[in-house]
């Protein structure tokens, strides 16, 4: 079963993420983005990262998507114009040299990793009250520190997308 | 991990300076709505109020060293050498801007709380004795300079050169944080002396490659951020289309502290795999010299110019990098101070001399300057001396220690190239005194006004830092010698 | 004794020179630079009387400089036999060019930084003398570079004087590169810069052991004391440097810092005489240097050119002393040739100064008439350089050929040879410049005291220099070379023949020359254009590392591989102007393509190899 | 079919969808579509993360992608303004065109 689960989602994280990158529309990129986002949320689940797959959710595919989408509307963004007709030869030695190395990074992994158990659904529960805990104790500092982060982004677009000076 | 939670009051005081810049930085901009249109100069005091005490803080924090929040911070030598650097960095380049601003009729509270935002990150870095802490302080330190970079949001070159930075800068992080996954997969942590121990106990094969491929993408973030070679192919658009006192700010305080955080991540971390990552930093080093050097010499524009000379100096403390040992790592941090001023010394006098709009930036422009304004003429000459490595600057005790690290560590090529290299190098700057000096004065310079007083400070306590540290070099390289044995 | 006074009174000078010259009248100005120079010769007078016979070495420590692990340098002034000597020629002449230049200078524009640049050139050339470690050497060393560099472009309205500032630049970068790298090494060997240390440790050391590394050290050092002596291959910049105002060629590029590289070697004597592979080479250098430059002198008609090149030739002779083991001898013509050169830049400076900026000797002729003072001191100076018996070139030339005859044979023939050439080409000058019907259009007069004074002192001492027994009293440091009569007597004859066939060609034949001339054909072409060494240099390092960085970064990588892959090939070459692209194309994606190719390279570096062991 | 998935699927999937964001990266034209791209490699990293956190049981990698989110929130605004700019002075979204700075 999670197998199967995973090689659902995964293939679907696959699908999305090849179509992020063949789409001229960007539209239908972000589209594609937010199925790479949903169904990762989904592994993470299976991992056993259940506040992890709803931040997933709520702030990334809720929030800095619908951010991206807003922009694309509003900069009425439209499809790629290609400047450029590339050669097919190009393109398929491209594409060649892609699954090429991505399949020399799967086998390095695949040998390098040390074996250990494989996943199966619920070996670990990491619950948001774990989580918090963390957060509020050992990584209180990042945590803080990330309120300034924040901040810097809130100013920084403030000064950037301002009327005058 | 220790049981109890609750930050003591040495932790506070261990994280004053970066308290305190964020604090300034909020009510700076709190102020601005307060006090009106006619009283916005004062804020550049105010800023400045902030940065001296930061620098006091951080100063007074290395009186009780030692780790804090649960390990994420560590104070040492070796972290308020670069606060200290970093915030200097921050005083320096607050002077020039004050004038650059008005001069562009664009002063604002935003961009000195920005300022202090990315020193607080910079501090961060330095002070970071964790990957998630090195990570939060790189992207403080980077979207406030992203923002700064832009910061002209009506002029092209600006938007150009934010638009480059922005998207260069989260590509290269995606590749840092890439490789802090995999080292914690490979370690089970992300704190430093954790993962030093982790790669010390002896372990499967497969580890050691695992490591090694971490390091690498890791390398990969921070030779970006330090502008190394292959990485280094932004820093001259983004160097060329940022705001002058931009520039100034970004080739030496984001660039130093990416150093902090690179030099404290290879030799603590990493240092049990140094044969691993050790040939890399000596090929970066030796590329990044070379494109730098032979690159800046046809160049014609001097924020360019100086943008790959930056390039070439960020080489030569790759090669105190690769020298991995104390001696190197001190060093490494003599050259950066050395450098923050001659550096800093040479943009603002860019600053000064480009005008309204950054209308005359070229080589040529020059033009005469050293009759129509000796005195900075002779300041930017000793900047440029200090770049060529002309003794009694601290230009020439940098490289001269770096080149002894690197010799002590038998890189005997790399001393010989790197020496090269700096011969090669004297050639470019040497075209800007000539063109200073022995040339007519052109419209550029007939129309320059006097400098102004944040330039003017600027340029002299860049040119005494330079001088000192070339006259005095003990003062600083025995603070750094004694700090690098933290580093390990 | 305080030492630290002499080199930091012309510092006070350039001080206040540079900083309030602007608004000081010239009489200040010339009292404060001369002043300064005067009280530094007074100071080093005042300490060779109070230090007497300087039996051993003097040390005087200020400071530690830098104390980093085991390294220690500290700030340390010493004065042996050797510094005397150099002390006593640097302050001594300096302090008469200086008069001079008072002159010479009168109606020049930026007076104040003239004198505030000599000021200077004095404070780093007496630190280099002083000094008493390599580092503190190499300051003042890059230092005399900084100042020959901002003096040669003094007249920076004219495009030349640029070009050949920049070139004296560079071609001493080449040789500070050597220099440094040769410290470098140093302190790796011997864990110190110190000067005695460094040679105690020399001695101890067994032959076999370091006779590899010092002949590394000791060649690097060579590479060094080349560019700045002005020896093959890196000579080129000097005769260029001719540019500057004359007194500055006097001062720098004839009496005291082109000697550095000379001075550098003898002073590190005890290294070199352990590397015989590095002496053969210094002697060999040497002797090329002079002969070659010395046949280029031949054929030279700009009056300051003729007394470059002759500089250049006997910079090599000092070069063949030392290379033959015979410091003392190569130190004795140091001093010596700075009297005579100094003298001969002198008299041509107040020819020119005479004739209002002329300097072609095609433009001269009877001036003996117009200017009685320099014409005679002139003539005093070109029997010195011609090894004329009793004048003092008589006495250090030959003690050097006495040397070279000694080590090998041939050297000394052609160092024979060499003195020949160099009495014709120099009495060529005088007599092209004296003699004869005057063929200019200015109204030459002969120049002030004030520029005439030193030169009759440069006249006494060129003639009667030779009669300090400089060997002698250098016999504590260096051995004694044994002396032989005849062979000295052989090249005076030599010299003397060289000035007779120049008193036949240049004045009883006239017209001779130029069918001589006419008759070698190409040879004259090759040496009146200087061999074509410059254009050579041009095409060979030059343009090469110019154009090379621009054909590969911004032809090759960007333009065939990474927008080939990103944008297909067959686009991108259209057009010419696409082709002329570095890898800095400005395009965000190709920018990207290369960080991803540096990962990868470094990914499969670590896959692969195993970290690239 | 195994019912335990081997770790390393995870992290060969985390490996695809980083090489896609890379890919993404280089070949789009649009800034936008390119800017997902990075958010595309950050949310592989993310895949590592919590993956690694399985391994170990323990929820530190959790916390670190949570980190991550955090930049990728504060990086869009950042970003997503600075293409606002790009557009306001040139009106054009393609990448290609913003070259006025090269060599």
């Amino acid at each position: 079963m999670t197998a199967l689960i995973f090689l659902i989602f995964a293939c679907i994280a696959v699908f999305c993420g090849i179509s992020l990158v063949v789409q001229t529309h960007p539209i239908a990129s972000a589209l594609s983005l937010i199925g790479v986002m949903g169904s990762l949320a989904i592994l993470y689940l299976q991992l056993g990262g259940e506040f992890i797959a709803m931040a997933q959710i709520i702030v990334y595919a809720g929030a800095i998507m619908v951010l991206f989408v807003f922009v694309i509307m509003l900069l009425n963004a439209g499809a790629e114009t290609p400047t450029f007709q590339a050669s097919t030869f190009v393109k398929y030695l491209g594409i060649v040299l892609l699954v090429a190395f991505l399949g020399l990074i799967s086998f390095i992994i695949q040998a390098a990793l040390p074996k250990t158990e494989g996943v199966v659904f619920g070996g670990f529960q990491g619950t948001a009250a774990d989580v918090g805990r963390k957060l509020f104790t050992s990584y209180l500092l990042p945590f803080e520190v990330t309120s300034v982060l924040i901040l810097i982004a809130l100013v920084g677009a403030i000064v950037l997308a301002r009327k005058e000076i | 991990m220790p049981a109890n939670f609750a930050p003591s009051a040495a932790d506070y005081l261990r994280i004053l300076p970066e308290i305190i810049m964020t604090v300034a930085g909020v009510l700076i901009m709190l102020l601005e709505g307060w006090l009106g249109e006619n009283k916005k100069r004062n804020l550049s005091v105010q800023t400045f109020v902030a940065f001296a005490a930061a620098l006091v803080s951080a100063v007074a924090a290395n009186g009780n060293p030692g780790l804090s929040f649960s390990n994420m911070l560590i104070v040492d030598g070796f972290a308020t050498f670069f606060r200290v650097l970093v915030i200097a960095v921050g005083i320096l380049s607050l002077f020039s801007a004050t004038q650059y601003l008005k001069r562009e009729h664009a002063e604002s509270s935003e961009y000195y709380a920005l300022l202090l935002f990315s020193v607080t990150g910079q501090c961060i870095m330095a002070t970071a004795n964790e990957l998630i802490m090195i990570f939060i302080g790189l992207e403080i330190s980077s979207i406030a300079t992203y923002v700064l970079a832009g910061y002209l949001r009506d002029d092209k070159r600006n938007n150009e050169a934010a638009l480059k930075y922005f998207l260069l800068g989260s590509f290269a992080t995606a590749f840092l944080l890439y490789g802090i996954a995999w080292i914690y997969g490979t370690t089970g942590s992300t704190n430093l002396s954790t993962i030093r121990i982790a790669l010390l106990t002896p372990g499967s094969e497969t580890n050691v490659i695992l490591a090694g491929t971490a390091a690498a993408l890791m390398f990969v973030g921070f030779a970006f951020k330090v502008s190394a070679a292959p990485f280094q192919i932004w820093a001259p658009d983004v160097y060329q289309g940022a705001p002058a006192p931009v520039t100034l700010f970004m080739s030496a305080g984001p660039k130093a502290a990416a150093f902090a955080v690179f030099l404290r991540v290879f030799m603590t971390a990493f240092g049990p795999i140094t044969s691993r990552w050790e040939p890399f930093v000596w090929s970066s080093a030796l590329l990044t010299m070379i494109i730098g050097n032979f690159a800046a010499l046809m160049q014609t524009n001097i924020k360019r110019l100086l943008a790959y000379s930056s390039i070439a100096n960020a080489g030569y403390v790759m090669v105190a990098i690769a020298a991995d040992s104390q001696i190197g790592v001190a060093a490494a941090m003599f050259y950066l101070a050395a450098y923050a001023f001659m550096n800093i010394g040479a943009f603002a006098v860019v600053t000064h001399f480009s005008r309204q709009g950054e209308k005359f930036v070229n080589v040529e422009d020059l033009a005469g300057l050293g009759w129509k304004q000796p005195v900075t003429a002779a300041l930017f000459s000793i900047f440029l001396l200090s770049l060529i490595g002309v003794p009694l600057t601290g230009g020439f005790f940098g490289k001269f220690y770096i080149f002894k690290a690197a010799l002590d560590a038998n890189l005997v090529w790399l001393t010989v190239l790197g020496l090269l290299n700096s011969a090669v190098a004297a050639y470019y700057y040497l075209r800007i005194l000539v063109v200073m000096y022995m040339k007519e004065p052109g419209e550029a310079t007939l129309s320059l006004q006097p400098v102004g007083v944040g330039i003017a400070a600027t340029l002299w306590i860049s040119a005494v830092g330079t001088l000192v540290l070339g006259i005095f070099p003990s003062v600083v390289l025995n603070f750094a010698t004694a700090s690098s044995a933290l580093v390990k | 004794m305080n030492l630290w006074l002499i080199p930091i009174f012309p510092l006070l000078g350039f001080l206040l020179n540079g900083l309030l010259g602007r608004r000081l009248p010239k009489a200040m100005i010339n009292l404060i630079a001369l002043g300064s120079v005067a009280l530094s010769f007074a100071w080093v007078v005042k300490t060779l009387v109070g230090l007497g016979p300087i039996e051993t070495k003097y040390i005087e420590h200020y400071c530690t400089w830098i104390q980093s692990g085991t390294l220690n340098i500290s700030v340390d002034f010493a004065v042996d036999r050797l510094t005397a000597i150099m002390l006593m020629v640097v302050t001594g002449v300096g302090l008469l060019i200086h008069i001079y230049a008072a002159g010479y200078m009168e109606h020049e524009g930026g007076y104040y930084r003239f004198f505030a640049y000599f000021n200077l050139f004095m404070f780093f050339m007496l630190v280099l003398v002083l000094a008493q470690n390599y580092l503190l050497l190499f300051v003042g060393w890059e230092g005399v570079g900084l100042c020959s560099y901002l003096l040669i472009g003094f007249y920076f309205t004219e495009q030349f004087a640029t070009t050949a500032g920049n070139k004296a630049f560079i071609v001493n970068r080449i040789g500070d590169f050597g220099f440094s790298l040769a410290v470098f090494l140093i302190v790796r060997q011997f864990g110190t810069l110190d000067f005695t240390k460094v040679f105690d440790a020399a001695k101890g050391l067994p032959a076999e052991a370091s006779t590899g590394i010092l002949t590394i050290i000791t060649l690097l050092l060579l590479v060094g004391a080349a560019g700045k002596s002005a020896q093959i291959p890196l000579y080129v910049w000097l005769p260029d440097a001719m540019a500057g105002p004359t007194p500055v060629s006097a001062l720098i590029h004839a009496a005291t810092m082109v000697t550095a590289g000379v001075y550098m070697i003898a002073r590190s004597a005890s290294l070199f005489s352990k590397a015989p592979i590095t002496m053969d080479t210094v002697a060999v250098i040497g002797l090329a240097t002079a002969f070659f430059a010395a046949t280029i002198g031949l054929a030279q008609t700009d009056i300051k050119k003729v007394f470059a090149y002759s500089t250049v030739s006997q910079l090599g002779y000092m070069f063949l002393g030392v290379g033959v083991g015979a410091f003392s001898a190569g130190i004795f013509h140091l001093m010596t040739h700075a009297f005579f050169k100094a003298l001969l830049f002198l008299g041509a400076g107040a020819v020119i100064h005479g004739l209002h900026g002329e300097q072609e000797l095609g433009q001269m002729g009877g001036l003996f008439k117009h200017m009685k003072i320099t014409a005679i001191t002139l003539f005093c100076a070109s029997l010195a350089i011609s090894g004329f018996p009793f004048t003092s070139g008589f006495f250090s030339k030959d003690a050097i050929l006495v040397a070279a005859y000694e080590h090998a044979p041939w050297m000394y023939w052609v160092g024979v040879l060499t003195a020949g050439m160099t009495a014709f080409y120099v009495f060529r000058a005088w007599f092209l410049a004296f003699t004869g019907d005057y063929r200019g259009h200015a109204h030459p007069h002969e120049s002030p005291l004030v520029m005439t004074g030193p030169l009759m002192i440069l006249a006494v001492l060129s003639l009667a220099g030779g009669f300090i027994n400089i060997p002698h009293f250098l016999e504590p440091m260096f051995a004694e070379r044994a002396e032989n009569q005849g062979l000295a007597w052989l090249s005076a004859g030599v010299g003397i023949l060289g000035i007779l066939l120049a008193y036949v060609f240049y004045v009883a034949k006239r017209g001779l020359a130029d069918s001589f001339a006419k008759a070698a054909g190409g040879l004259y072409t090759l040496v009146y254009n200087k061999y074509f060494v410059d254009e050579a240099y041009d095409a060979t390092v030059v343009e090469p590392l110019i154009e090379g960085s621009r054909t590969v970064l911004w032809r090759g990588v960007d333009a065939g591989l990474i927008d080939g892959t990103v944008n297909g090939v067959g686009t991108r070459s259209r057009g010419i102007g696409s082709i002329l692209r570095l890898a800095q194309s400005g395009n965000i994606r190709s920018y990207a393509a290369w960080v991803v190719l540096g990962s990868i390279a470094l990914l499969l570096a670590i896959g692969f190899s195993g970290g690239l062991r | 079919m195994p019912n335990a998935v081997p770790l390393s699927w995870y992290l060969i999937l985390s490996a695809i969808l980083f090489g896609l964001g890379v890919a993404g990266f280089i070949f789009r034209r649009n800034i936008i579509t390119v800017f997902m791209s990075i958010e595309l490699m950050l949310n592989a990293v993310n895949l590592t993360f919590v993956t690694f956190s399985y391994q170990f049981k323990q929820v530190d990698g959790h916390i670190y992608s949570f980190f991550v989110m955090v930049v990728a929130a504060a990086e869009a605004a950042v970003g997503l303004a600075i293409i606002l700019t790009v557009f306001k002075n040139r009106s054009t979204l393609m990448i290609d065109d913003v070259n006025s700075m090269k060599y």
